[in-house]
């Protein structure tokens, strides 16, 4: 079977590794800027969708078909973002004679609407966070609120990922949220609509992986914890969660599979929730793909989900029984952005001048980018994640601890010294976690000072570093007229070629 | 580092080894290449660092070390002032970006005379247009750059003289 | 605690990352031609201990206290080979007020002689190959070999690795095997004694890990197959052992207990068996160090092994108890060296001009070299360990075949391509091994026969890119005299630079 | 590739495409460069390749492809032959390196007329010493090394004329 990815970046690549591990061929496929970047060279074949812009690329679904066609693919995997929880698109690859790979799209289309995914949890009796169907106005918002008290969150309909997200505290602050949910709801996902929920202070988000397959079989691999967000942005999460024991494990699992059961749901999917302090539970919504996190499950129930995606997608049986899913150890997942958390998390693209990656034990990186890559302007910043297991949670930061003494990335800023940070902040490290944690933590002050709080000797080894280089570097340049810029000019070719040779020491 | 620190420096060449004034403290380090753009500082009590770095301009370069990064302007052959990471800190003649991104358009030209404060380009990453301006008056010695071309973050853009 | 690591390449960066995990410092020790590798830098103080013949460096023992006493270091971990089974070393490491991370000093004495340790397994009922005391002569080895039966084995007391170790199959064939293992075992060990063995024709190698505390505690965490050898060198491991079952892991877990046990081991230890054919099984010896193949049981057991050895040498109860330990998945390692398969195995020093490492799902690698290193001539010449786990066998091949497609180290020749070609070998997938079976495979044909039966296409893809390259630099070399050299120097200058920069497509 | 073999190869630059013909096949392939040393071929049924490269003598290089090695040597700058992994066979004019190691001994000197078979220098590699010859008669050009010196397989180490 050749399989076609309809992704970019380390979603793409880690899917070529499940296809190669399955036996079956994989089509990468790539806009203009992304020719040489490395899910297109660890594809068997790869073909080029369009120019740099999503939606004349990544987005352009006819292309797409058009790749897998030309390129005599049988399957289609969308991996996440872009057309993974399009229902238009998996039932166009299903009518164009393709096997899409994931839930089935008239479940994609049911869940993808909030309200409509709510109203299956209440069927079958999961809690839900009471909230109001799309309101016509700020008024009738206002009156939720009367009903079930202050704070509440406004939300586009069509909305996710923070984006179409508003807060008030108070009648007065709803007209202005209400505006603005519904401006970005259009903005973003073409829908103003607007619902109303009431706000649940400090909780934790915790989300339970789904397994399903055509057979009837229907199996629940845990909990991740995702509590740990920027502007609702999933920045850091881990498996198991430190809030839930067993016992809680199973009244999540058995929640989760009532929602998935009820809709007729197979491949794999991540039912949310929101877990109060008060240790209730309440359904979120239902992710109908294979999640940016999934690697940390991977880890500790010894499962690999994406490659039992594209079993269950050629029609095999679930080889997995929910009796034999025991947790072993605990796994953490930082995902490594192009943004700068030193200014504010500015966008960061450009060229990786340099990449050293972590590896040893219990260390795994996903990476859609090696030395040299350019990062381009036009997507998602995600560069890559990294991924680390131990026996336990403790042993687990310490690992991340040394996993990010290893891991460099030179030319563009990441996120990686957030990570860092992190490690010495006392609620992170005790668990103590809440969706508000890392926005709180990020506003009490700049970042760069609790980095400058760093190892002064390494600054000065730095700064040291850096002078010895300058100073070589100036033995090679040009310093006056032609004649000598000849003359250095052949000197720096030597240089150049014996670092190409990339000699060590005689 | 602290950011826009600045940090007066000497540097002397001992046989193989370097001798490195900072702020007065002396250090002896020896440092040996690895491969492009890869090298090892070694310091006379056993700490050793692998330091990478970039080229950014003829005068001015990006040194990573142990997660860190540092931008470092070339002053004269034996003076050095080692600044922190804040690349918006131009030279006195280089217009540098100030992050990576593609040049949207392109104001001056060679030889025009330009007041402090006067839009030189535009440069667009990630969907924010941001405007590069002249810091002091002069002459627009060179342009280093063309409308549509993409930009490494310190790059130098423009020579006003 | 600062821990000296007194050792070079993978096992050296293992252990750095152990001691950063416990948040222990640790000190690393280099060879002149070891200035600028992995080892060193990643250790967080590092020292000069001599010029590269290994005997003036990491096998100095005065220089190498003299290195723990100037840092302050507190203890001393071994690794694996230079002086890990040493006794005298680790005898000097405790006079010199330090602590010895490995078994006591007077069991490493008892243990390194063959003759000594395989009394003590005859002494707890362990069954040992039929074997002679060291002898006296050729005479008397055809003496032993009329008692058991040929063929026999013929090795040096204090002989391994394959060295000092001679086959007999016939009285006229004992003479010089006599002569040969001797004089051997002179050269390499100084010592020139001589035993005799049974020999067991396609055996499998299988050992036990063992761990073990000064409080009593002593557990066993299963077997490792380690059949896969090329002149008596392991180059290929796997846990658990196809050959083994839970009851035979029982009754090998056992014996290993009994030998560790009665001699008062602590640390961690490997005991060594044959496994024949029939099923009998026979001890051959203990290991009393961290074994190269440590990581493939860490893998399936979800243990750290480099850890808790480090944590019982400082006086820590071993945190493990029998019954938790169950194994999870299957594991296999490749050993990746500095020989060229497609010549003989010749050795392979130089300059790793180009270095990429597999990584994502189940991919662990343990390397001991970076893009730029140079494999120096003076030296054991492993350069990494490629480790994969999956959830069975079969998936860990497939695995193996994948990340192998991504391992590319260029500038010196290495045993990769011996693993991809073995994975097309029946006996090897289907895991019916033995001790001889990979010099039969190799002396069946040459290894290049096998591999030129690649992919055509790939091979004319190959000389295509070769082509462009040339022409490519070819396009900026001096054609004719020095004013056309010079231009030309500044045309190349500017070409380095912007691979320098690594630009990727516009 | 099979060891020694020999390919008449010719290469021609179309736009930013190469036309490359091996024995009379037509490939018509683009290269991008990723990194110093790393490139990647596509070819026109949607195979893409990366590659690693190194320039081992002027005319000389390794080029490595899906974990396989090829030496490759220049001969003109429109014709070129693509041998095998045999770094043995040295070109006519230069003697190369067979394997990495340690120049033991030079046994020559620039202008020395030398014959078939002549020993040129000595070269160790994990303890075992190669004696490097002269394939044919010639005089010696040049020695580009010197005892004591660590040389990479393939490098060139003299010229004969």
């Amino acid at each position: 079977m050749r399989i076609l990815i309809a992704n970019r970046g380390e979603i793409a690549v880690r899917l070529v590794r499940a296809c190669r591990e399955l036996g079956h061929e994989s089509v990468g496929v790539y806009s203009d800027v992304d020719r040489t970047q490395p899910h297109v060279l660890a594809a068997d074949l790869a073909v080029r969708i369009g120019p740099a812009p999503a939606r004349e690329s990544y987005l352009n679904q006819d292309t797409i078909i058009a790749a897998a066609r030309s390129t005599g693919a049988g399957a289609v995997h969308p991996g996440y973002g872009f057309l993974a929880e399009n229902a238009g698109f998996a039932k166009l690859v299903e009518a164009s004679g393709l096997i899409w790979i994931g839930p089935p799209p008239d479940v994609i289309e049911l869940l993808g609407s909030k309200t409509a995914a709510r109203e299956v949890a209440r069927s079958v009796g999961v809690p839900v966070v009471p909230g109001s169907d799309a309101l016509p106005d700020a008024a009738a918002a206002r009156a939720f609120a009367a009903e079930v008290g202050y704070p509440v969150l406004l939300k586009a309909v069509g909305g996710g990922g923070g984006k179409g997200m508003r807060i008030a505290r108070s009648d007065a602050e709803v007209e202005e949220a209400f505006a603005r949910a519904a401006s970005e709801g259009k903005a973003f996902f073409a829908d103003a609509r607007v619902y109303a929920e009431k706000l649940i202070e400090r909780p934790r988000h915790i989300e339970v992986q789904i397994l399903g397959d055509r057979h009837g079989n229907l199996v629940h691999v845990g909990e991740r914890e995702c509590s740990l967000q920027r502007r609702h942005q999933k920045v850091f999460e881990e498996c198991p969660s430190v809030a839930v024991d067993a016992a809680l494990r199973a009244r999540l699992g058995a929640a989760a599979l009532a929602v998935a059961g009820t809709v007729g749901y197979r491949s794999a999917g991540t039912v949310e929730f929101l877990l109060a302090p008060s240790g209730e539970f309440f359904f979120l919504e239902v992710n109908t793909r294979l999640q940016v996190e999934h690697p940390i499950t991977e880890a500790v129930y010894g499962v690999d989900l994406a490659q039992l995606m594209i079993r269950e997608a050629l029609g095999e049986a679930l080889p997995l029984r929910q009796g034999d899913l025991a947790p072993r150890g605990h796994a953490l997942e930082c995902r490594v952005y192009a943004e700068d958390p030193l200014r504010g998390f500015a966008p960061s693209p450009g060229t990786i001048h340099h990449l050293e990656r972590p590896d040893g034990p219990g260390v795994r990186v996903e990476s859609g980018v090696r030395e040299g890559s350019v990062v381009p302007l036009d997507y998602d910043p995600i560069l890559a994640k990294l991924v680390v297991w131990a026996e336990d949670r403790p042993a687990a930061l310490r690992r991340l601890r040394r996993a990010l003494t290893e891991y460099r990335i030179a030319g563009i800023a990441t996120t990686l010294p957030l990570f860092r940070l992190l490690l010495d902040v006392p609620e992170f490290t005790a668990g103590e976690l809440h969706t508000g944690l890392l926005d709180e933590l990020l506003s009490r002050g700049p970042v760069q000072s609790l980095e400058a709080a760093g190892d002064p000797a390494l600054e000065e080894a730095a700064i040291v570093a850096a002078a010895c280089l300058a100073a070589e570097e100036a033995e090679h340049l040009p310093r006056d007229g032609f004649e000598s810029a000849e003359r250095e000019g052949r000197e720096w070719r030597l240089v150049g070629r014996s670092q190409l040779h990339g000699r060590g020491p005689r | 580092m602290r950011d826009g620190r600045q940090a007066e420096v000497s540097v002397r060449r001992v046989g193989n080894a370097w001798e490195v004034t900072v702020e007065g403290n002396i250090h002896r380090v020896e440092m040996l290449p690895i491969h492009a753009g890869m090298s090892a500082l070694f310091r006379p009590d056993g700490r050793n660092y692998a330091v990478a770095s970039q080229r950014l301009a003829r005068n001015h370069w990006r040194v990573s070390l142990a997660q860190r990064h540092f931008e470092v302007r070339l002053h004269d052959p034996l003076e050095r002032a080692v600044s922190g990471s804040a690349a918006a800190h131009a030279g006195p003649h280089e217009v540098c970006a100030p992050i990576p991104g593609r040049v949207v358009s392109v104001a001056v030209a060679e030889g025009d005379a330009v007041r402090a404060g006067q839009p030189l380009l535009v440069l667009e990453a990630m969907k924010m247009e941001n405007q590069i301006s002249a810091e002091g008056p002069g002459k627009v010695e060179r342009v280093l750059v063309v409308p549509g071309e993409t930009v490494d973050g310190g790059q130098v853009l423009v020579v006003v003289q």
